[in-house]
């Protein structure tokens, strides 16, 4: 264990933002890519569906 | 000769046709009709080689056109619906530079004379953009008058835009040609008679699905 | 006609080139590359931040290190990937791997995008500026414009077959250019002095810090596979509406 | 075979007298974009010198850019493009003579006009010699690399923007090696190694472009 408290991790020795400002945008880039994925996947199926409509 | 086995065009999300075989002999004329978007100008286009077919093979004298390439190319003489003239050269011009793309460099007066034989005598030197539609379309056509060497013409729409005369013309140059021993192949809307020794009609409206 | 596959297991992977074959195999597999990829993950933030002793140079600031360099790894990998199923594409004429082309590049730009970014953050308290015109750095920029040329002209052909030939040719033109691309700049890079600090000068690395590292990019890599996978079977449904098995496949799905 | 390509370049360089307004519109592009450099960073004298070859590079590789949207496009409007695919010559060497023709209208003249540019800019004389050669051996490049591209955007919307984000990046190298050289030289490090790695490049590229923008134009006209 490096920190001796929470508030140290946190701090990250002075330099919190700049480390914790990496995490949270690679972070929020995966969460949204994950969110575009599914939404790809839902109109795609979507698509699919009102095709089938449309011939059936 | 030319043979296609079980084509299958599609283009975009669209089958045009499919299953369709064909064979070309020496001195027969394919006469490729059906309505408008059933395919004609994709079928011929990919009997040149231009547009790859989504299955089957496409083969000259037993070999596939895609790799053949040039080899096939060089006996081939394709008149798409676009003429393929530049609008800034002369007549003659631009007849010289479609030769040479196929390998033939006819002279300064051949190339006078098959002009003249499509009814652009005095009309050498003009700048393509000064003739007329029928004109443009009758100089793309002189091409065929001299490079009558080569075996196979794939024409689209060839009577399109020209007077009685000139149909009269072209019916004439084809027949030579099939005499001569070699194939065509056209597609057409219009009922024009061309003396063929064989002739063989595809229609692809019917079947090839 | 042969197609490998991406995952060879000693069983015969020719026969999930078809994608209603592959469809469902690539589905069964996405979870595990997923949980693979959170666990490797969660081992390497666990090494980075709980193992690794700060260092003795930059203090606390070298752990972007543990996203930068996996990034940044990542986002060469991914192109010579796409490079690789574009020319496999292209030979074979198989559907499957412009596919897989297609499904790679947005995950390999978001990497690129996180290597910029993590290197800025990174360079401000190392360099004291946000950007340098570091040969690594510029090259890097330069991948993205690479990525974002893909992903505009895929987007700018309505013709699925001419998008997927298209981008394998520029795909292969652009993995041609990147050595080159790279060592130019690079030698740019020595002849301007002043913009000379590299990241390699950066710590002396500790054993954590690399097992770290490798964690991280391992996590990094089993997510782009779950990605890919993920992207390639929506862009299956997109381009097959045509076939029974999807339509079917569609009424299942609620 | 060469009669063949003979007619090709014959006919582009034709095509070019008969619209000369085109490459004047290049050739203006590449002056005046370089003229408005001084007026936006000022007529300092000596900074004038320190960024001109790089001026003069980027605006090389913009007005190239302008001139490569063409050299397509009409062809494969008027149907001339599928009579090149379906030549009695492998594609890849037609491709190379029309490049060769391409490069004598819209890169051999940017060539030309540098000597002059280079005294706007007040480029010491023996610099401007180097300035030349590096652009005789880089504009080369430029027309072969973006050929790819303009092959690729044949006929798409928005094809011109798309054509630079294709291109742009790819031409980073010749910008950093030609400018660099001239850069190099008035260091006095001499521009050798420069100018050869620009050769060794032209040589790479005139080997492998042809067959990518012959793959391209394959695909395009489909």
């Amino acid at each position: 264990m490096n920190w001796g408290s929470w508030d140290n991790f946190w701090m990250m020795g002075g330099y919190g933002l700049y480390v914790w400002g990496s995490y949270a945008v690679t972070l929020a880039l995966i969460v949204a890519e994950i969110a575009l994925l599914r939404m790809r996947r839902r109109e795609a199926l979507d698509t699919l569906r009102q095709h089938n409509g449309a011939q059936a | 000769m030319l043979e296609a086995h079980d084509i299958e065009i599609t283009r975009g999300d669209r089958r045009l046709f499919g299953n369709l075989s064909l064979a070309l002999q020496p001195g027969t004329l394919l006469l490729v009709t059906g309505s408008n978007g059933s395919g004609k100008t994709s079928l011929l286009r990919a009997l040149c080689g231009l547009l790859v077919p989504s299955a089957g093979a496409i083969r000259w004298h037993g070999e596939n056109i895609r790799n053949l390439r040039e080899e096939y190319w060089r006996h081939l003489v394709y008149i798409g619906h676009t003429n393929a003239l530049k609008d800034e050269l002369t007549a003659t011009e631009n007849l010289g530079v479609l030769c040479a793309l196929s390998g033939v460099h006819p002279s300064a007066e051949q190339q006078r004379q098959a002009l003249a034989r499509f009814g652009l005598a005095g009309r050498e030197r003009l700048p393509a953009k000064a003739l007329s539609q029928g004109q443009r379309r009758r100089t793309a056509l002189a091409r065929l008058s001299l490079c009558s060497t080569l075996p196979l013409w794939i024409l689209d729409e060839p009577f399109a835009a020209l007077d009685s005369a000139a149909v009269s013309h072209m019916q004439a140059v084809v027949g030579r040609h099939l005499a001569d021993g070699g194939m065509v192949v056209i597609t057409t809307h219009q009922e024009v008679p061309i003396p063929a020794p064989t002739m063989t009609e595809l229609n692809l409206d019917q079947g090839y699905r | 006609m042969n197609q490998p596959v991406l995952l060879a297991g000693g069983i015969n992977v020719f026969k999930y080139a078809a994608p209603q074959t592959f469809y469902p195999l690539a589905g069964k597999m996405i979870p595990w590359f997923g949980w693979i990829a959170a666990a490797f993950c969660a081992a390497g933030l666990y090494v980075g931040f709980f193992v690794a002793p700060t260092d003795h140079q930059q203090g606390e600031s070298y752990r972007i290190i543990f996203i930068h360099v996996p990034a940044a790894w990542m986002s060469m990998f991914i192109y010579v990937v796409m490079a690789f199923w574009a020319g496999v594409g292209l030979i074979f004429n198989t559907r499957l791997s412009h596919m897989m082309v297609s499904a790679l590049v947005p995950t390999g730009a978001m990497f690129t995008f996180v290597a910029l970014w993590t290197g800025a953050l990174w360079g401000k308290p190392t360099w004291g500026t946000w950007w340098a015109w570091d040969a690594r750095m510029t090259s890097e920029l330069i991948l993205l414009f690479l990525y974002f040329g893909f992903m505009a002209l895929q987007a700018g052909i309505d013709d699925a077959r001419r998008a997927d030939r298209a981008g394998a040719v520029l795909a292969l033109v652009g993995v041609v250019n990147i050595p080159i691309i790279y060592f130019s700049v690079k030698w740019w890079n020595t002849l301007h002095q002043g913009a000379s600090v590299s990241l390699t000068s950066a710590p002396t690395m500790a054993t954590t810090m690399l097992t770290g590292m490798l964690l991280m990019a391992l996590a990094a890599w089993m997510y782009t596979i779950a990605a890919a996978l993920h992207r390639v079977r929506s862009i299956i449904l997109e381009r097959e509406h045509g076939a029974t098995w999807i339509n079917e496949y569609a009424e299942t799905k609620a | 075979m060469v009669a063949l390509l003979r007619a090709v370049i014959r006919r582009d360089l034709l095509l070019a007298w008969r619209r000369r307004a085109d490459i004047a519109t290049v050739v203006l592009f590449f002056v005046i974009v370089v003229s408005l450099f001084p007026l936006g960073v000022g007529p300092e004298p000596n900074l004038l010198r320190t960024i001109a070859p790089g001026i003069i590079w980027v605006a090389a590789l913009l007005a190239c850019m302008l001139s490569l949207q063409q050299m397509f496009a009409s062809d494969h409007s008027d149907g001339a493009l599928d009579q090149m695919l379906l030549a009695a010559a492998p594609l890849g060497m037609i491709v190379i003579a029309r490049a060769f023709a391409h490069w004598l209208i819209s890169g051999l003249p940017l060539v030309i006009l540098s000597p002059v540019l280079a005294i706007q800019f007040d480029l010491a004389p023996e610099l401007s010699p180097v300035l030349t050669l590096s652009l005789l051996l880089g504009t080369p490049i430029l027309t072969l690399t973006g050929a790819i591209g303009a092959a690729l955007t044949l006929g798409l919307r928005g094809g011109g923007m798309l054509l630079a984000l294709l291109v742009l990046p790819l031409y980073v190298p010749v910008l950093i090696l030609g400018a660099g050289a001239v850069d190099a030289a008035s260091a006095g490090l001499g521009a050798d190694a420069h100018l050869l790695l620009l050769a060794a490049q032209l040589v790479v590229t005139a080997t492998f472009a042809p067959w990518a923008i012959a793959a391209a134009l394959r695909i395009s006209a489909e």
